[in-house]
């Protein structure tokens, strides 16, 4: 059964169409990749599934019930969890204070979450950051506290909002295998990406947006075959380097 | 009817020194995002700066006009000098609360040097005199300070407006990093600016003890009703700190008549609330 | 204005141990010597210590910057006034149904509110201190302009009223004071803290855990106006009148204001570093120079304030943080001196 | 860091280089100790928005301490030819700011009898203020003497260390209704209703609520009744409606700055009843009325002193002239002068019961009738309660910016101008 179900979702920012019916869905315990090149309306349709926008048609279900008009919180409470492109940590509070708020969502006991926010400190490789201020984060840091935070709600469904834009190679060999490992954990995870090393090896599925419609939804090795996607988005050149690597790996 | 307009033509009168005074918190607000919290002491500064010229050296309220201004101008410029460059890159709030504390410095600054007596300037060229319009009454003195705070706003609007130095203004109130790369000096700016909005409260203190009594505490309600009128036109908007000056001075004579006396601040902040609960930012925000 | 800088100062539980401290001296500050002047200065920054701490929830925790405080703390002297002046019955029912009415009004009028940002919530707070102060002084069930002054009762603490000593009125001052860092200190560890601080660095980060900001915020804002209003029936009691511009003003908002973030707004010493200083300062400087009648001491205090705000932001704790790191690098510098001197 | 420290350190020494400047170091009390002294305290509003009123009544109590510690052959009023009383005993003066409010106010009434331990207080001009501070003197046994506080609340609480000089608002009332008859028949003036105008404070709402008890029972109708918010920017409204309900007589509360923008704003607003009565107030100030010029004349108001009274009370000259010399050159007025008879009237009190016992000093308080050349009719007898009884005070009106007597009328020096000549007339 899909986790989260959208169906024909629009919106509209006056005269400009950012998301254009767009439908798709994620099914529970896969890794769905959303990309799109610059403007393509990946993270208008992100807002739209949290609630930070209401969506101007369509539905989003989740979990088998709908979320369309719901607020952000409540969105996050049902156990769909974001983190955020530009990264808001909370400045002033500490690290650990930061996953911990993220924490407090499924106990109210300080103990059991103080716990959780350890072992999602832990998990983000963030335990050495841990009585820093959050402000204070260099950004690959903050990165991963955001990732850290919504992980400590202990969501259903993580949804990552370009959390390896910017990172070095080691940083992002580090990430994919945080999120392979909560993929294992039982987690449902969808990922805007532009970082394509890092996605295209761990998606189930890639869903491509250009220009607010969505123009294929697929596994990644029929993705990087797809012409539509290959003009609109990747580019003749890496689709060659691509394919090159994988027939190089093939033949290897 | 005629009580009506009577009414009407009071409250617009009022309201158009509202908008003087506002008018200069507001361009600190717009440019700055700084509440000066001593903007109603520096009107009673601009009224002592007149009503001194007036006492000792019998200069008319209307010339000492020019003198207030550019007195008050100094204090602000030297007030952003001394205390808000500091505050400008921290939380609103400390910047209000440092100049509540001017505020408070200035007020009792003023009594300690002129004493907290009343001071009223008793031979002034327009002073008591009416201007009669069929049974109709206009002031004269608050029909000159409404015409200085026409003149004065729309100055004020066609510099931020329509001169270059206007343009570095708005550049700075937009992106002040932006702004200084481009070559504007915005610490210079603010400098002008704060003096600005100094000046155009100080115009307005020039003017007004011609028919206001002067003393100590005389800004403490004037600097209130600014701060309510810059917000409800709209963070930085002169057109809209215009109308909302002329708004509240006529629904303060109306709720005052019509009402009771007693209701007429409490309709003024009413009508803030109001407008700000339908329109967060103001009439002319966004 | 940051926790953990204040953390810094004095260890980590250090706020536990100022407060353990005090909670050990405070009862018997009595028993030093009966001075009234002292007594009364001591039950002042008890007073304004609570309400400030009131005011931190929603002002330093929570970052909601409310100069409408004055009115809920109106509103409890009021409370117990109107049950004392108007009913003729000691004061408890009358802080209760204050207490109870404050957080209505409190949310009722936060509701609208919170839709403001910035200015325009500072400026909505401010009108709304001006609409209350002026409705209360033409309202004549309350007294109006008037005021309520009370008769004189037995005293004890069933009518909370004391005639000659000021004993009785330190301990409730001090209970007070116990109750609100109490709380405070109890919620900074709880999950409605965490949400609170939460909202203050960013309500769209918070609401995407999960939290419903408006909610929180509402639920801060009743629970200090209902401490606000406990402070202020305390007040009243303590003054024995209560006129619309005595509690119901600007001036008071802006003195909860100023104590909180002189002292440190946003954490749990703060209020109490800001009454420390400032209530003395005001009373001394006024029994110092009050009486010449240059309103010096206003002047000198306001000098103050812009010094304080403009030189030490984070306020009277962030100047001891100062002193604290100034020593800290001397003894460092010292330590190196030695060193470098051995061989 | 320390450079930070050290510039937090300069900006306190420029601070207190500030402080002496303005010529107020910390002054030494204690150096007088030694001295036979009695201490008296005072209370008034030096800073806030009557301050002007407050400075005044210090310089009174300051006045008549001068009187009573000095030689002064010169002046005629008990006490000033001897220096000192109780043989040898001079009184100073400790002064405390209320800022207009009562819990200053009270806080300050405590400090000073606890702290500087004053043997009495003196204050506080603002009733509001007098209450919780006089309630502070009453429960620690001390007397409180209050000159110019007006609410007829305060004499009605049993009190039995308080005392007030000033006449109340209550009997005030009644006098302005009697002036109202008085023009009925005199003038055939035909007045039948009346307005009430006064600042909503606790001063100008007792000062009304008397007034309508006082109309009702002379059987005027008060058709309008306007409070306003003292310290406002403008009275327009408040004009308009006096205008529109047409009163034949105003009864005025207004202080000080709002005074002179209410005689401005009916000028401008050609609005004129035919005879507008004050009660102690922005009217009673001499400052204001000449500011005024010919805009304030033919107003009147009730005054326990003027200038213009020099006739009746001749002793009074001598004193002014040192009241002037502290406040710059400006007279007594109806306020200022009662607060100098309370100082006089309880150094007399002192000096007759001869001793500080405060028991004593009230039991001579109450007994005696107490000569009083700065109070119209230079007598003073406490009611109980503390009510001065033999209070007197005088309608004025102010012609040609001099305050006549005109009411009682064997006290007159001039015609009452019935009605009030227009603005136009002038």
């Amino acid at each position: 059964m899909a986790l989260l179900e959208v169906r024909e979702v629009t919106k509209k920012f006056g005269e400009l169409v950012a998301n254009d019916r767009v439908s798709f869905t994620v099914e529970t315990g896969t890794i769905v990749g959303l990309i799109g090149p610059n403007g393509a309306g990946k993270t208008t349709l992100f807002n739209c599934i949290t609630g930070l926008y209401p969506a101007d048609g369509g539905a989003i279900h989740f979990d088998g019930r709908e979320i369309t008009a719901l607020k952000p919180y409540e969105i996050a409470r049902r156990g769909a969890v974001r983190t955020f492109q530009v990264v808001r940590p909370l400045k002033e509070m500490t690290v650990f204070d930061n996953v911990l708020v993220g924490a407090f969502l499924k106990t109210g006991d300080r103990r059991a979450a103080a716990a959780r926010a350890e072992e999602c400190l832990s998990i983000c490789n963030l335990t050495s950051f841990r009585d820093r201020p959050a402000g204070g984060l260099p950004i690959g840091g903050k990165k991963r506290l955001e990732m850290a935070r919504a992980l400590a709600t202990r969501p259903k469904l993580l949804m990552l909002d370009e959390v390896m834009a910017g990172m070095t190679s080691t940083e992002i060999n580090a990430s994919v295998e945080v999120i392979l490992r909560l993929r294992d954990s039982g987690i449902t995870l969808m990922i805007v990406e532009h970082v394509m090393e890092g996605i295209m090896p761990i998606a189930d599925k890639v869903v491509v947006l250009d220009g607010g419609i969505k123009i294929a939804e697929d596994a990644p090795g029929n993705i990087v075959n797809d012409e539509r996607v290959i003009e609109a988005y990747l580019g003749p050149k890496y689709s060659q380097r691509f394919k090159a690597r994988r027939e190089g790996a093939d033949l290897g | 009817m005629e009580t009506l307009i009577q009414v009407l033509i009071d409250g617009l009168l009022s309201g158009m020194v509202y908008a003087l005074v506002a008018a200069g918190l507001c361009i600190i607000w717009g440019v700055m995002d700084v509440i000066n919290f001593a903007h109603g002491e520096y009107l009673m500064v601009g009224m002592y700066v007149s009503y001194w010229l007036g006492f000792l050296a019998h200069v008319d309220p209307l010339v000492s006009v020019l003198a207030s201004g550019a007195f008050v101008f100094l204090l602000g410029a030297l007030t952003y000098k001394l205390i808000i460059r500091y505050t400008i890159r921290r939380p609103g709030l400390v910047a209000l609360l440092a100049t509540f504390g001017l505020a408070m410095f200035l007020k009792n600054l003023c009594m300690n040097r002129f004493s907290p007596n009343f001071r009223i300037l008793s031979d002034t060229w327009l002073g008591g005199k009416t201007f009669l319009v069929g049974s109709l009454i206009l002031p004269v003195p608050q029909l000159a300070a409404g015409i200085l705070s026409l003149v004065t706003i729309g100055l004020l609007y066609a510099l931020i407006n329509g001169t270059r130095f206007g343009w570095a203004v708005q550049a700075t109130a937009m992106d002040r990093e932006a702004a200084e790369l481009m070559g504007i000096n915005t610490e210079r700016i603010y400098v002008l600016i704060f003096g600005i909005g100094g000046a155009c409260v100080g115009f307005a203190g020039g003017i007004m003890p011609s028919y206001l009594a002067v003393h100590p505490e005389v800004g403490s309600m004037f600097g209130l009703i600014a701060f309510v009128c810059v917000a409800m036109g709209g963070f930085g908007s002169i057109p809209g700190a215009f109308l909302a000056g002329l708004l509240v001075g006529i629904v303060e004579a109306l709720a005052g008549f019509y009402i009771a006396p007693v209701f007429k601040y409490i309709a003024v902040f009413g009508l803030y609330l109001a407008v700000v609960f339908l329109r967060p930012k103001g009439i002319f925000g966004w | 204005m940051n926790p953990k800088e204040a953390n810094r100062v004095l260890g980590k539980d250090g706020p536990w141990l100022v407060f353990a401290a005090l909670l050990f001296v405070m009862p018997f500050v009595p028993f030093v010597g009966e001075n009234s002047f002292r007594m009364h200065i001591m039950i002042l920054i008890l007073l304004f210590a609570a309400m400030s701490q009131a005011w931190n929830i929603i002002g330093g925790y929570c970052g909601q910057v409310s100069f409408g405080h004055s009115v809920f703390f109106g509103i409890g002297a009021y409370g117990a006034g109107m049950a004392v002046v108007a009913y003729g019955v000691p004061p408890w029912p009358g802080i209760l149904t204050g207490m109870i009415v404050a957080a209505a009004v409190a949310v009722i009028i936060s509701w609208p509110c919170f839709k403001l940002s910035g200015h325009y919530f500072a400026i909505a707070t401010f009108a709304i201190v001006e609409i209350f102060n002026r409705g209360f002084l033409v309202w004549d069930w309350v007294g109006g302009a008037l005021g309520l002054d009370y008769p004189l009762v037995e005293e004890g603490l069933w009518n909370l009223m004391w005639h000659d000593s000021k004993t009785g009125y330190y301990y409730c001052a001090l209970v007070l004071f116990l109750i609100t860092f109490g709380l405070v200190r109890w919620l900074e560890g709880h999950r409605f803290g965490y949400y609170l601080r939460a909202v203050r660095e960013g309500q769209e980060t918070a609401e995407s855990l999960g939290v419903n900001s408006t909610a929180v915020k509402l639920a801060a804002m009743a629970l200090s106006a209902a401490l606000a209003a406990l402070c202020g029936a305390f007040f009243v009691q303590y003054n024995l009148r209560v006129d619309p511009p005595m509690v119901m003003s600007l001036d008071m908002s802006m003195k909860f204001v100023l104590i909180t973030v002189l002292g440190g707004s946003g954490t749990l010493v703060g209020p109490l570093l800001g009454a420390t200083v400032l209530i003395p300062l005001q009373e001394y400087s006024r029994a110092l120079w009050g009486g010449l009648g240059g309103g010096v001491d206003l002047i000198v205090f306001g000098l103050l304030i812009i010094i304080i705000v403009v030189k030490q932001p984070a306020g009277i704790i962030g100047i001891i943080r100062d002193i604290g790191k100034h020593a800290a690098r001397r003894r460092a510098a010292g330590k190196e001196e030695a060193d470098h001197g051995a061989p | 860091m320390s450079r930070q420290v050290s510039r937090l350190n300069r900006w306190i020494v420029c601070l207190a280089v500030l402080a002496l400047l303005l010529g107020f170091g910390p002054r030494v009390g204690s150096a007088l100790a030694a001295e036979k002294v009695i201490k008296i305290g005072t209370i008034f509003p030096l800073t806030g928005p009557v301050a002007t009123a407050g400075q005044r009544c210090q310089a009174a109590v300051q006045t008549a301490v001068e009187i009573i510690n000095g030689k002064h052959p010169d002046i005629k009023v008990p006490l000033a030819k001897q220096e000192g009383i109780l043989k040898g005993y001079k009184i100073v003066l400790v002064h405390a700011d209320s800022q207009g409010k009562p819990d200053v106010g009270k806080a300050e009434a405590e400090r000073l009898l606890n702290q500087e331990g004053v043997w009495a207080l003196i204050g506080s001009y603002n009733s509001a203020v007098s209450k919780p501070a006089s309630f502070v003197a009453e429960r620690m046994k001390r007397i409180f003497m209050c000159g110019s506080s007006s609410s007829a609340a305060l004499t009605q609480r049993d009190m039995k260390y308080f005392f007030r000089l000033a006449p109340t608002d209550a009997t005030e009332s009644v006098d302005f209704v009697e002036v109202l008859k008085w023009a009925n028949k005199k003038n055939k003036a035909n007045i039948k209703t009346l307005g009430v105008i006064y600042e909503n404070s606790e001063f100008g709402k007792h000062a009304a609520e008397e007034a309508k008890k006082a109309a009702a029972a002379g059987g005027f109708k008060v058709v309008t009744d306007v409070p306003f918010t003292p310290g406002a920017t403008n009275l327009n409204s408040e004009v308009q409606t006096l205008k529109k309900a047409n009163p034949d007589a105003v009864f005025g509360a207004v202080l000080g700055a709002d005074y002179s923008l209410w005689v401005r704003t009916m000028k401008q607003a050609n609005f004129l009843p035919r005879i507008v009565i004050n009660y102690c107030s922005g009217y009673q100030d001499p400052v204001i009325a000449k500011q005024l010029g010919g805009d304030a004349n033919y107003f009147m108001g009730s005054s326990g002193y003027s200038p213009q009274f020099a006739s009746l009370m001749p002793e009074v000259a001598a004193v002014e002239k040192i009241f002037k010399a502290k406040t710059g050159g400006v007279p007594f007025d109806g306020n200022s002068i009662q607060e100098a008879v309370a100082m006089l009237v309880l150094a007399q009190a002192i000096e007759k019961a001869g001793s500080l016992d405060t028991e004593k000093v009230v039991n001579a308080l109450n007994a005696n009738t107490w000569d009083s050349p700065l109070s119209l009719g230079g007598k003073v007898k406490f009611a109980k309660g503390g009510q001065n009884i033999l209070a007197k005070s005088i309608v004025t009106q102010l012609q040609d910016g001099q305050y006549k007597r005109i009411f009682p009328e064997k006290m007159a020096d001039a015609k009452i101008v019935f009605p009030m000549k227009p603005w136009d007339k002038r």
